[in-house]
């Protein structure tokens, strides 16, 4: 009876998996096809829908942790604050100083938030599976642009960033803000190193640059082990977070920080310091666009961090409740804890020292992450010579992207 | 497609304003500038000549030429940077030691 | 077509922006126009179906090399004195002519040049650009290209040494 | 036993050299190196011996294989590779190498037996038979040798251990120039024989002896009438020509042959044991197993061959009459070692390589007893090596002058001893020379033995028959050359009067003795098994004339005239010198000192027909004066400094105008460079263009 029970259960699963199946043609339309531009709508209405949700989110959050009440007025819970922000914003004088550089001056903040939004293009939400015609699966990564340079992409306009910074710096003519565009420049250029060895060493074990394969290769068993149950496959142990051995994590989380210029690192910013830094001479809706270009940066950069580190849209567990959550909720649910984990350090660190936050990042976090590549190479070649195969994501998408091009 | 001559053209414009660029400005971080506009012209003929034929050896030169670049623009800033300590000055007319 | 008209939008963008970097004297324009070159260089390459150096281009000209560039103009707070060219002495004279005999020099033999006929097919191309192919092609213990990658990778190593010792205050 | 088990011949001495050299360091205790030397030292090469001997019979015993090549220790499979040129470490095990490794490695044995009571005393002790031990490896290393390169390693070798050697003493000034002297002129022919070592890469294109693919140079040249090179095209007899004088050139600079024998008189300066080591038995045999190793090409060159044997006459001749006058012991064994390597050159030249190996092995013998009982009497007389000072020795010192007799009557050829046997097949050989000038040639060879007879004998009376010249008891050691700074002789003991030598000094005496008399017998003509035992186990590695085409003339006299009238001269000539220094029992010198200084003849030979001066007159002064006149003053001083000057001169002129151009500007130089730039794409683009 036990069996019948298990089998019929099963029949039952399969029965739901098949709903997230779409066939490869309705209606004569490819919908393979499609994807990139659902992709690319999403991902446009999910990063703008949530950007004033952030700035409330960020406030109750260092509300609670600091035990004060946050917003509260306007609203059931101060909801409506994020709005009210943004009504204030776009009715204020907008002010241009006299000496300044006035075509830079303007277009800073949007290279800032295109360059921002630019990184969107290559992200993976989700990989959907479709059955063609004669019946064989295929999965396509639900991403604007699967391009086989992915991870390359977003390290290129991470580090296109800091150009709306140092513009604006320079070109408000004011001493804050050129220390505050010079130091962002120094501080990207550092901690990009210590961030792109990090990102080296999951590149190192999933064998490509490309995002849907970095996730792919994470839904194996933890450290290839046979014999583990299958609930563990993909899971939360499975991660590259796990399997490049925490280091590799921890660097990336550091610098994904410095990266974007945020508490602790807020050096570029440092209101008791710099006045306001960079965007000193900034308001009105200019002062927005940063403002909204910096946490844009933030979603795109935690974004590659759950891709990459965090398995993508895999689930914690390969086993029943889990499997039934779509795979974009979980990876918007990782990328939302990666907010989390900046409002929660805001909340509690205190500003590096400018001297310190160089020291941390080429005397600490640049030679560990090398010592680290080094090590997981080491390890890699090791495991290879194990399991008689080489990197494990080359095997698995190519049997996952053949069909399906 | 387009021609491999409009590839090697564009190239060859890119260059020649590198060229006139080096001769004629006074500032040596332009100057410098204007070598790695004459660098990246000669990398796109290098993969344009590479997709013509066929072969990943442009690429190749290409990334020999990008690491190269790195490395002489972080030594030629250094320079730059320990000349101005030195001489509060980087008017490279004024840097003419040289001259007898 | 498309590609054509792609290619003309791009180079006017390019030429206009490497004539601005050699023509204005502010030093920050310069740079950022040196920027949108290489951006726009960086879009050629992925046309010609080299979409790892394209990516390369982007992270290493534009996201390190020009970021250097102004640093260091800030550094050293270059500002944008008047005529900072050089003046007389028929030197600008003599530049801008040889370079007009460099530039129909280049060009002749740029138009005159034939690709013997080899087409290659798109698809193939798209092939050898990749991460993939690329890495296999510099890493291949049968091609020549190790030797000199391990090479590069000591002279980037020294570039760095020379540049810190360089730039220390006690030299 | 395993072939490879021969590798070992050539590596025991090597271990035996480490050993030595490398105990100073961790052994403090001097008392127990210098036991552990006397037991390596000797014990290396003694094994070595016996390793040899299995060999050689179970060589003979299976005669399977008879060139069998054993692939030495090397790390890396080609020894050497540069560019097209390979070399592997190979030892060749055939009779010719065995035979000499016996020689070397039994005679040398001995030698080191009879050193470890001659240098019982000295100070360096160790790093006596350190020399000694490399020695013996350097010299395996050239009989055992597969190739051109490795013989040519270890002729090098023995000539820097000779080197060592003969200036063992070198606080001594003299000894430090004989050894100076021996290794410069070594350099000569060893100039020789590196180019014909290259010429034969270039005609050839290989190095080696043989090669598994029968690819090596003597296999190569083992057809009738022509040889061949490894893409197997025919070289020209012109080329091997060419290659074998340059070849005898080295063999003329190691087994000091004229013009080049001028060294091995003065290389007497060492220690006794080194002269019987270096001098007689081994080192100066090397030209004599290079020719027999290389008779392949040499039969394919009768001039080379004709060239060979006239000098090797000239040799025996000169040399034997410059024996006849020398009054130090040392001296006149010298001056008859290179006789004797003459007579084996005339061999060798004659077409006769096997009968130059056998003499190679009975002089080795009996050269060897001549020294090391030469030495026992100088170390029983306290370092004296002159013969004026000495006579009577036999009362004193029987033994010696038992082995001493035997010695000297095997050298001499009295009839059944082993210097009979190999002198008469060399002149029955030589008789029968292919290019019709036998009877030169026999006349010459019959002189000489006459003339070796006669000193040989001079030697014995002087030493052993006349009358005592010295003063029992009041012997000074520290006159001579043969012995070390702190006198040791004679202070170690004590008395200062004649004494006999201990028995480690006298047993590889008897030991020789037995060889020198008998050997000669056993290997020749009518030895066991049918006779000539040596030619025909030599058989193999030896080229007969045949293969170049040459034919040996009918003999002058049959066989038993031949032994007939040799024993005829070399009694005569013994007999001759007991004529007339038993008429001279006091003075023991044929002619008055007085009358021998007047005398032109004597005055001749003493100055070594005025090799030394004429070397002394046209090389030391002329070079000098080249080196002086021409060099410093003429091209030195007038042409490259005077150049030198003007260049400068003319360098600051041009650029006192040059300076102008320099403007210090970057820019103008940028500017210059793209001229030249946009000139050169002109110029291209216009060529390519025309076309």
């Amino acid at each position: 009876m036990l069996t019948g029970l298990v089998a019929h259960w099963d029949k039952l699963r399969d029965g739901i998996y098949h709903l997230f199946i779409f066939p490869e043609y309705w209606h004569g339309i490819r919908l393979p096809a499609l994807v990139p531009y659902v992709a690319l709508a999403g991902i446009f209405a999910f990063t703008l829908g949530i950007l004033p949700m952030l700035i409330w989110i960020e406030r109750v959050v260092i509300g609670l942790m600091q035990d004060r009440t946050g917003p509260n007025r306007l609203g059931p819970r101060g909801l409506l604050q994020p709005p009210a922000d943004v009504l204030k914003l776009f009715f204020k004088e907008d002010i241009q100083p006299g000496s300044i550089d006035v075509r830079l001056y303007y277009l800073a903040p949007f290279i800032s938030m295109l360059v921002a939004l630019s990184a969107g293009a290559v992200i993976p939400l989700q990989a959907v599976t479709f059955r063609n015609p004669h019946g064989g699966l295929f999965t396509v990564p639900v991403t604007p642009g699967n391009v086989n340079i992915g991870l390359l992409f977003m390290l290129a306009a991470s580090s296109l960033g800091v150009y709306g910074i140092i513009l604006a710096g320079w070109s408000s003519n004011n001493k804050y803000s050129l220390l505050g565009g010079l130091r962002a420049s120094a501080q990207i250029i550092s901690y990009e190193l210590a961030m792109g060895l990090s990102l080296l060493c999951v590149v190192l074990l999933a064998g490509s640059v490309q995002l849907d394969h970095i996730v792919n290769a994470q839904n194996t068993l933890p450290f290839g082990i046979h014999g583990l149950p299958a609930f563990l496959k993909g899971s939360i142990f499975s991660w590259y977070w796990l399997q490049s051995l925490l280091v590799p994590v921890v660097i990336y989380t550091i610098a994904m920080i410095a990266e974007t210029n945020r508490a602790p690192f807020d050096l570029p910013e440092a209101e008791s310091e710099l006045v306001a830094g960079f965007h000193t001479e900034y308001t009105s809706m200019k002062f927005a666009t940063f403002f909204a270009g910096e946490y844009v940066n933030m979603l795109m950069i935690c974004g590659l961090n759950a891709s990459v580190f965090w398995g993508g849209w895999l689930p914690p567990f390969n086993c029943f409740p889990f499997t039934f959550i779509p795979g974009f909720v979980w990876y918007i649910l990782k990328v939302m804890m990666g907010i989390f984990f900046y409002t929660w350090l805001r909340a509690t660190l205190p500003r590096l020292r400018y001297d310190a936050l160089m020291n941390l990042g080429w005397k600490r976090m640049l030679p560990l992450a090398l010592v680290w590549l080094f090590l997981l190479a080491g390890y890699s070649l090791a495991r290879t010579a194990v399991t008689q195969h080489a990197a494990p994501a080359t095997v698995m998408t190519a049997a996952h992207v053949a069909p399906g091009r | 497609m387009v021609p491999v001559s409009y590839y090697l053209s564009l190239s060859a414009v890119l260059f020649t304003i590198g060229v006139v660029g080096v001769l004629v400005k006074r500032n040596p971080i332009q100057v410098f500038m204007c070598i790695e506009l004459m660098l990246n012209a000669a990398n796109l003929t290098f993969i344009a000549l590479g997709r013509f034929y066929g072969t990943a050896t442009g690429e190749m030169y290409v990334i020999f030429a990008l690491a190269v670049a790195a490395a002489e623009v972080s030594v030629g800033l250094g320079i730059i940077v320990t000349i101005f300590r030195s001489r509060q000055s980087i008017d490279l007319d004024e840097a003419a030691l040289l001259k007898s | 077509m498309p590609a054509i008209i792609l290619f003309w939008i791009l180079a006017i963008v390019c030429v206009g922006a490497a004539l601005t970097m050699v023509t204005t004297a502010n030093p920050v324009r310069s740079a950022l126009a040196l920027v949108v070159c290489f951006l726009t260089l960086a879009v050629y390459y992925v046309t010609l179906s080299a979409q790892f150096i394209g990516a390369v281009q982007v992270v290493v000209y534009a996201g390190a090399v020009m970021v250097l560039f102004l640093f260091v103009i800030m550094l050293l707070n270059l500002g944008a004195p008047a005529a900072r060219t050089s003046e007389g002495s028929g030197q600008r004279t003599a530049a801008v002519a040889l370079g007009a005999v460099l530039l129909l020099v280049l060009f002749v033999s740029g138009m005159f040049f034939e690709v013997p006929g080899r087409a290659v097919s798109a698809a193939s191309a798209q092939a050898q650009g990749t991460v993939k192919a690329v890495g296999l092609t510099l890493y291949n213990p049968h091609l020549p290209w190790l030797f000199p990658f391990e090479a590069t990778s000591l002279l980037l190593l020294v570039a760095v040494v020379g540049a810190i010792v360089m730039t220390r205050r006690q030299v | 036993m395993n072939l490879q088990f021969a590798q070992l011949i050539l590596w025991l001495p090597l271990l035996g050299f480490l050993f030595c050299s490398t105990s100073g360091l961790y052994i403090k205790d001097r008392a127990l190196q210098k036991r552990l030397t006397t037991v390596i030292a000797p014990g290396v090469v003694l094994a070595s011996f016996v390793i040899a001997l299995l060999v050689t019979l179970q060589f003979g015993s299976t005669s399977r294989e008879i060139i069998a090549l054993i692939p030495g220790a090397s790390i890396y499979d080609p020894w050497i590779r540069f560019g097209g040129f390979r070399v592997n470490f190979n030892e060749v095990i055939d009779p010719l190498s065995l035979v000499m490794s016996l020689v070397v490695t039994g005679v040398g044995g001995l030698i080191h037996v009879y050193s470890v009571g001659y240098m019982k005393d000295d100070r360096d002790y160790t790093r006596f038979f350190t020399y000694f031990n490399l020695f013996i490896f350097m010299m395996l290393l050239l009989v055992l040798g597969d190739n051109f390169l490795l013989m040519f390693v270890g002729w090098e070798g023995v000539g820097v251990c000779s080197y060592l050697l003969i200036s063992f003493w070198f606080t001594d000034e003299a000894n430090a120039r004989a050894g100076n002297k021996a290794f410069i002129v070594n350099r000569v022919g060893d100039l020789g024989f590196s180019l014909g070592i290259m010429s034969i890469w270039s005609y050839f294109g290989t190095v080696s002896f043989y090669t598994p693919q029968h690819r090596g140079v003597l296999e190569l040249a083992n057809h009738v009438g022509r040889v061949l090179d490894v893409t197997g095209a025919v070289v020209p007899t012109t080329a091997i020509t060419m290659i074998c004088l340059l070849l005898f050139v080295g063999a003329v600079g190691k087994s000091a042959q004229i013009p080049l024998f001028v060294w091995l008189p003065d290389a007497m300066a060492g220690p006794t044991p080194v002269s019987a080591l270096i001098h007689a038995a081994t080192m100066v045999t090397a030209g004599v197993v290079m020719l027999s190793r290389c008779s392949f090409l040499f039969v394919h060159s009768a001039v080379a061959l004709q060239v060979v044997a006239w000098v090797g006459l000239a040799t025996a001749f000169v040399a034997a009459t410059m024996a006849m006058v020398q009054t130090d012991i040392k001296k006149v064994l010298a001056y008859s070692t290179i006789s004797q390597l003459g007579y084996m050159f005339m061999a060798c030249g004659v077409g006769d390589f096997s009968d130059g190996i056998f003499h190679v092995v009975t002089h080795a013998f009996f050269k060897a007893l001549l020294f090391l009982g030469a030495g026992a009497v100088i170390h029983s007389m306290l370092g004296e090596q002159d013969m004026r000072n000495m006579g009577g020795l036999k009362k004193k010192l029987p033994a010696t002058w038992a082995v001493m007799i035997i010695a000297t009557y095997s050298i001499a050829g009295f009839p059944l001893l082993s210097g009979f046997w190999s002198k008469d097949a060399i002149l029955d050989s030589a008789s029968r020379s292919f290019a019709g000038d036998g009877m030169l040639l026999y006349a010459g060879g019959v002189v000489t033995a006459f003339l070796t007879a006669f000193y040989m004998n001079r030697l014995m009376w002087k030493t052993f028959y006349t009358k005592e010249r010295f003063a029992d008891g009041h012997l000074h050691a520290h006159q001579h050359g043969d012995s070390d700074e702190s006198g040791s002789h004679g202070d170690s003991h004590g008395n200062g009067s004649v004494h006999p030598s201990p028995s480690t000094m006298m047993w590889p005496l008897y030991i020789l003795a037995v060889l020198a008399a008998g050997f000669g017998w056993y290997a020749g003509p009518y030895g066991p098994n049918g006779g000539d035992l040596l030619s025909k186990f030599l058989a193999p590695s030896i080229a007969p004339l045949s293969l170049g085409g040459l034919q040996p003339q009918p003999g002058l006299l049959s066989p038993m005239a031949g032994y007939l009238l040799s024993s005829i001269v070399a009694i005569a000539g013994l007999v001759l010198a007991a004529v007339l220094y038993g008429r001279r029992m006091e003075s023991g010198a044929i002619l008055e000192p007085a009358a021998a200084e007047a005398s032109p003849l004597v005055w001749f030979l003493k100055n070594n027909w005025g090799f030394d001066a004429l070397y002394s007159a046209v090389f030391i002064r002329g070079g000098g004066l080249l080196a002086e006149r021409g060099l410093m003053r003429g091209v030195e001083t007038d042409t490259i400094n005077a150049a030198g000057d003007g260049l400068a001169k003319s360098v600051g002129g041009i650029s006192r105008l040059l300076r102008r151009i320099q403007t210090g500007y970057v820019r103008n130089y940028a500017l210059v460079m793209l001229i030249g730039a946009v000139t050169l794409m002109v110029g291209m683009l216009v060529g390519v263009m025309q076309h």
